[in-house]
């Protein structure tokens, strides 16, 4: 194990950002999200949940994969390439976890090589989570607040110092390039960093267990919950908006689209929202999921028990975006309940 | 000061909105009238100025303009009889807004030019494009793809 | 080997456009060097890109023992087919696929087989038919079904009048909604038509497509004549954008229609939500 | 404000069990303390739920477009934004006025939870309002702060405080105490274009286009939105700024006039979109050109960029 004294960290970030893209949680007009490094940048290490996760690092919001030229009735149609190296720098590890969960499907045959490419060129730096946040239920997934296994590097915040852990080949290589701003962590760090992750997982634990946020059975407990009148309930509210949706470090859909100037033209693939009306509307005018009470089942059966079928894992990862962004509060957790799994 | 070789080069692109009934009738009138204007503009004809959505001057400037111009029957002589009115209100709020935005407003202008003012309409094409070209190109809203 | 983004699509030529009915178009479709685009199974969908207008998924309707091309029979419904409905042949399409699972042609081998299909409902039907009877021998008695509005509204005229009646151990019964001058013909909706037949299940499959409605109705009419859900196959039809089952919307419960359908056993959508 | 709980209870129960309506919509309270939200209530069980806090700020007069195609009657409570936002509904012909039962709410300000947070009130179990000030309860105990310091910004400007419209007036009336609304236009008004166009350039590009400022909003209820359109579709779905920028002029424009400045939009935008201020800026430029306007206060007067005077100015050099 290794460690950084805070204080040099913006010449590790200059020097990340040297050797690829750097992207960290960057404070602008208030807010943090993840950003392009840049000198003077206000890097802001203490948030918990940027406002929008990272996500979109490995799958942006929009990404052009191919050219076309139309010229009369002939057709060029020419790929194009994936942005290069990146770095991410503390990443959180419910967010970690929710790219792991998105590897699944899209790592998943047939290969999504765009996903896959732009996966590979990435080294994600996590950073442990000390204390919960009041929306935090990671837990209830299984996942740890202070440690993330899918990082390729795992860092952990000791007050003066950063730990620093490669977790990888891919992590051993980047963390050998920074060896001079590196040095060796004392002996007693291992113990600090395990006392770090037990206290943040016990703290957490027990806000889940006070709110009754536990997720075991829930899964098996929605099975026959299709026609369930939990779903009467919860969607009558909802705005039919793309906020939990887009927000959510493990929500994928996407929407295939055109854009054309002349002859010229990109196709490109962009985030889409189940709860949006137009995402199921066939072309006929039939729509599946004609009502926001099918839209609002199929986000949380696809999360909790759709995804779970077909990839055993939630699509869930606790960090509490949706129950602290949806205009109207329609939470996660308030199905999680109303589906009642086993105690 | 030193000036890219394309600003140098620069030909504004000048999107005219007008009105079938007053201003593109203009604009025929100074064609035939062998009145010369600055080949910079391309007219759109309108059935009247107040069918100009906001939607048209934005995708314009998405798609290159580096001026808007909507030119329709002056008031009070509105084939429709009242469509300019409403028009007056609706493209004064919205260019007070492109402004709000950081969009120069003399990139979104408005005239009202009848289908007897031939001279009228090559005059304010003239002026326009010159005012547009001591601006220079248009960024603000440009698409960039 | 690199592995092909799955979502970039091949350059493909229109060759041959056939109007069938005033809504439906039949396209012919081959690669630039003249050769079929790709091997398919039977029910399997291929994505058609018309940029910049868009793409969309259609079944394939060409058998897989047609070596020479592929072909689509799309109804004007979208943009997409709004499109396609205007070229002409010589037209470069995107073309990319196949996808889906296809008809599960094992379970079929020996048994008679019942095609139950309306108005363009016939094209996923079409490639199975014209393969069973490119494959004869595998299959025992062939019954087509099929109807549609008017004697207008139907496809592949030539087919289902002349060469499909003339093939071994083949029967074609077909079915207008209501009565048509110059239609000598059954008159009457898909569904009764296969109820008065009277179509015994005996080790025989039922494979239908259709309007949803047609299907809700014929799947009744196979329950009251005996056909259990496991003998009643059908393909189904929802948004689709990837067609690699990653988009996330063509799902009905944990199955992706795009990936692990679109053919289902009645059997197997009864044990589904009924979201489709 | 404690009785205010009850009394809204008592009004609903008695609404429904005299069966002069359908259904009662109001506000409930969720796991945390800061969620307050829409609850649909239809029968005497869900009665005991309905809940006055100062975190009730979902304006529920937009549930009536679904609501009310099948039912008869149907309640709701509203605050003075809301009461706005009802009657712009109204205005536009969307709901009929016959068909719903409104409890109006005197308000004096909504609290925001994040300024709480930000302030260090985290861990809270109940944030209950008592006079001018807010008592925040937690494991710690009881701690008292002044209201006005956590309100929404939306609610520092508010002018309507007590509902303009509604059937039964539930409480006293409450005095507005508005601070100047366009100040935060007056402050970029002041700026210069290229400065101007930075900020709402970063502004924008934030945005990730959820829709949910058009969503909430009571001003945006078109049954099909020109954004879904998808021939032509005007609003390309790529993340691009053009595109940032065409949605939000766009929606800015097409609530021009109609705008009840609820600053619904700012409060719901998951990334921070100062979008009222897009709002204001329009009601600014339309009370100065063509005199100050409320929409909403009125359901019957007609929205000032659907109307004109032959001698309007212009904002533009006539010639």
């Amino acid at each position: 194990m290794k460690k950084i004294n805070k204080e040099k960290l913006p010449a590790l970030w200059e020097r990340l950002a040297d050797e690829a893209a750097l992207y960290l949680p960057v404070e602008e007009d208030g807010v943090v999200n993840f950003a392009p490094w840049k000198e003077g940048a206000a890097v802001n290490l203490d948030v918990i949940n940027t406002m929008v996760p990272p996500k979109h690092l490995v799958f942006p919001q929009s990404e052009n994969y191919l050219r076309f030229h139309v010229e009369g009735s002939k057709l060029e149609i020419e790929p194009l390439d994936v942005d290069g190296p990146y770095v991410v720098f503390g990443a959180r590890p419910c967010d970690v976890a929710g790219i792991a969960i998105i590897d699944k499907l899209f790592l998943d045959e047939p290969c999504d090589t765009l996903y896959k490419e732009r996966r590979d060129n990435g080294t994600i730096i996590s950073l442990g989570c000390n204390e919960p946040e009041e929306t935090c239920f990671c837990t209830s997934f299984d996942l740890e607040p202070g440690f993330s296994p899918d990082a390729d590097i795992s860092t952990w915040d000791l007050g003066e110092y950063l730990l620093w852990e490669p977790r990888n080949e891919k992590g051993q290589a980047l963390t050998a390039k920074l060896d001079d701003l590196l040095e060796a962590a004392d002996s007693g760090a291992a113990q600090a960093v395990e006392k770090l992750r037990q206290d943040a997982a016990s703290r957490e634990a027990a806000v889940v267990r006070e709110h009754g946020w536990e997720v075991q059975g829930v899964k098996e407990a929605l099975e026959d919950k299709f026609d369930s009148e939990i779903w009467d309930e919860i969607y009558r509210r909802c705005l039919g908006c793309g906020v939990c949706t887009y927000l959510c470090p493990t929500c994928h859909c996407f929407d295939v689209q055109d854009y054309s100037k002349g002859q010229e033209g990109l196709r490109f693939r962009c985030w889409d929202s189940c709860m949006f009306g137009d995402f199921t509307l066939m072309a006929h005018g039939e729509n599946p999921r004609p009502t926001q009470k099918e839209r609002v089942r199929q986000r949380f059966m696809h999360k909790l028990l759709y995804y779970p079928s077909n990839f055993e894992v939630y699509a869930c990862v606790g960090c509490g975006r949706c129950v602290r962004k949806c205009p109207v509060s329609i939470d996660i957790t308030q199905v999680i309940k109303a589906a009642g799994g086993v105690e | 000061m030193s000036v890219s070789a394309e600003e140098q080069a620069f030909e504004p692109l000048i999107i005219v909105f007008g009105c079938n009934w007053c201003s593109y009738a203009g604009g025929d009138l100074a064609g035939t009238s062998r009145m010369s204007y600055p080949p910079n503009v391309r007219v759109i004809r309108v059935p009247c100025s107040s069918r100009v959505s906001p939607n048209f001057v934005l995708r314009a400037f998405q798609r290159g303009a580096d001026g808007v111009l909507v030119a329709g029957c002056h008031p009070g002589d509105c084939h429709y009889v009242t469509g300019n009115y409403y028009a007056r209100r609706r493209l004064s709020a919205l260019r007070r807004f492109l402004e709000f935005i950081g969009i120069e407003p003399e990139r979104f202008e408005v005239h009202w030019i009848s289908g007897s003012e031939g001279a009228k309409f090559a005059k304010v094409m003239g002026e326009v494009t010159e005012k547009i070209r001591a601006l220079g190109p248009n960024r603000k809203m440009r698409d960039v793809r | 080997m690199t592995v092909l983004n799955p979502l970039l699509p091949q350059v493909a030529k229109i060759v041959k456009i056939k109007a069938e009915t005033p809504t439906i178009k039949t396209y012919r479709v081959v690669m630039p060097d003249g050769s079929k685009p790709f091997e398919h199974i039977p029910g399997q969908c291929a994505m058609i890109s018309v940029p910049p207008v868009g793409e969309a998924l259609f079944s394939i309707t060409s058998s897989p023992t047609q070596e020479e091309y592929m072909e689509f029979s799309i109804v004007k419904t979208g943009s997409v087919t709004n499109f396609l409905h205007e070229v002409e042949e010589g037209f470069e399409i995107g073309i990319r696929g196949p996808y889906g699972n296809g008809f599960p042609l094992e379970s079929f081998k020996g048994k008679d087989i019942l095609f139950i299909g309306g108005g363009i409902g016939l094209a996923p039907l079409r490639s199975l038919i014209n393969y069973c009877l490119d494959k004869r021998e595998e299959f025992g008695k062939i019954d087509i079904v099929y109807g549609a509005r008017t004697p207008d509204d139907m496809i592949q005229k030539d087919e289902i009048f002349k060469i499909w009646p003339e093939a071994p151990d083949t029967e074609v019964h077909l079915t207008v909604d209501t009565e048509w001058e110059g239609w000598e013909g059954r008159v009457g909706f898909v569904p009764q038509c296969v109820e008065e037949i009277c179509f015994s299940p005996e080790n025989r499959i039922a494979v239908t497509c259709g309007p949803p409605i047609m299907i809700k109705f014929v799947l009744q009419g196979l329950d009251r004549l005996g056909f259990t859900p496991e003998q009643i196959v059908t393909t189904l039809e929802l948004r689709m954008k990837c067609g690699v089952g990653k988009c996330g919307r063509c799902n009905i419960g944990d199955k992706y229609v795009c990936k692990d359908g679109p053919v289902f056993t009645y059997a197997q959508l009864l044990n589904m939500p009924p979201e489709y | 404000m404690k009785q205010l709980n009850e009394v809204i209870k008592e009004v609903a129960a008695q609404s429904l069990s005299r069966g002069e309506v359908d259904l009662v919509i109001g506000w409930k309270k969720g796991d945390l303390w800061w969620q307050s939200y829409p609850a649909f209530v239809e029968g005497d069980e869900g009665v005991a739920d309905l809940i006055w806090d100062p975190f009730c700020v979902p304006n529920l007069s937009r549930y009536l477009l679904e609501e009310l195609d099948d039912k008869s009657k149907v309640a709701i409570f509203v605050k003075g934004c809301d009461a706005l936002g009802f009657n712009q509904l109204l205005q536009d012909k969307r709901v009929e006025r016959e068909k719903v039962y409104l409890y109006g709410i005197p308000c004096d300000g909504l609290v925001d939870p994040r300024k709480l947070e930000a302030a260090g009130h985290k861990w809270l179990s109940e944030v209950r309002r008592d006079g001018d000030e807010l008592v925040l309860v937690s494991k710690e105990g009881e701690q008292r702060v002044k209201a006005r310091d956590f309100m929404y910004d939306k609610c520092l400007t508010c002018r309507y405080p007590n509902p303009v419209t509604y059937d039964q007036m539930l409480g006293e009336a409450v005095e507005a105490q508005p601070q100047e609304r366009f100040a935060g236009v007056e402050e970029l008004e002041k700026i210069s274009d290229d400065e101007r166009f930075e900020y709402w350039a970063r502004q924008f590009s934030r945005c990730i286009r959820c829709f949910a400022c058009r969503n909430v909003c009571p001003a945006c209820s078109c049954r099909e939105c020109i954004f879904d359109i998808p021939e032509p579709r005007w609003l390309g779905k790529a993340k691009e700024l053009s595109e940032d920028q065409f949605y939000h002029i766009i929606r800015a424009y097409h609530v021009a006039g109609r705008c009840v400045d609820c600053g619904e939009c700012t409060r719901v935008c998951p990334v921070d979109l100062p979008l009222q201020e897009l709002n204001r800026k329009f009601i600014k430029d339309i009370n100065e050109l063509y005199g100050e306007y409320d929409a909403g206060v009125d359901p019957e007067t007609e929205a000032p960029l659907v109307t004109y005077n032959t001698n309007d100015p212009a904002a533009f050099t006539e010639s």
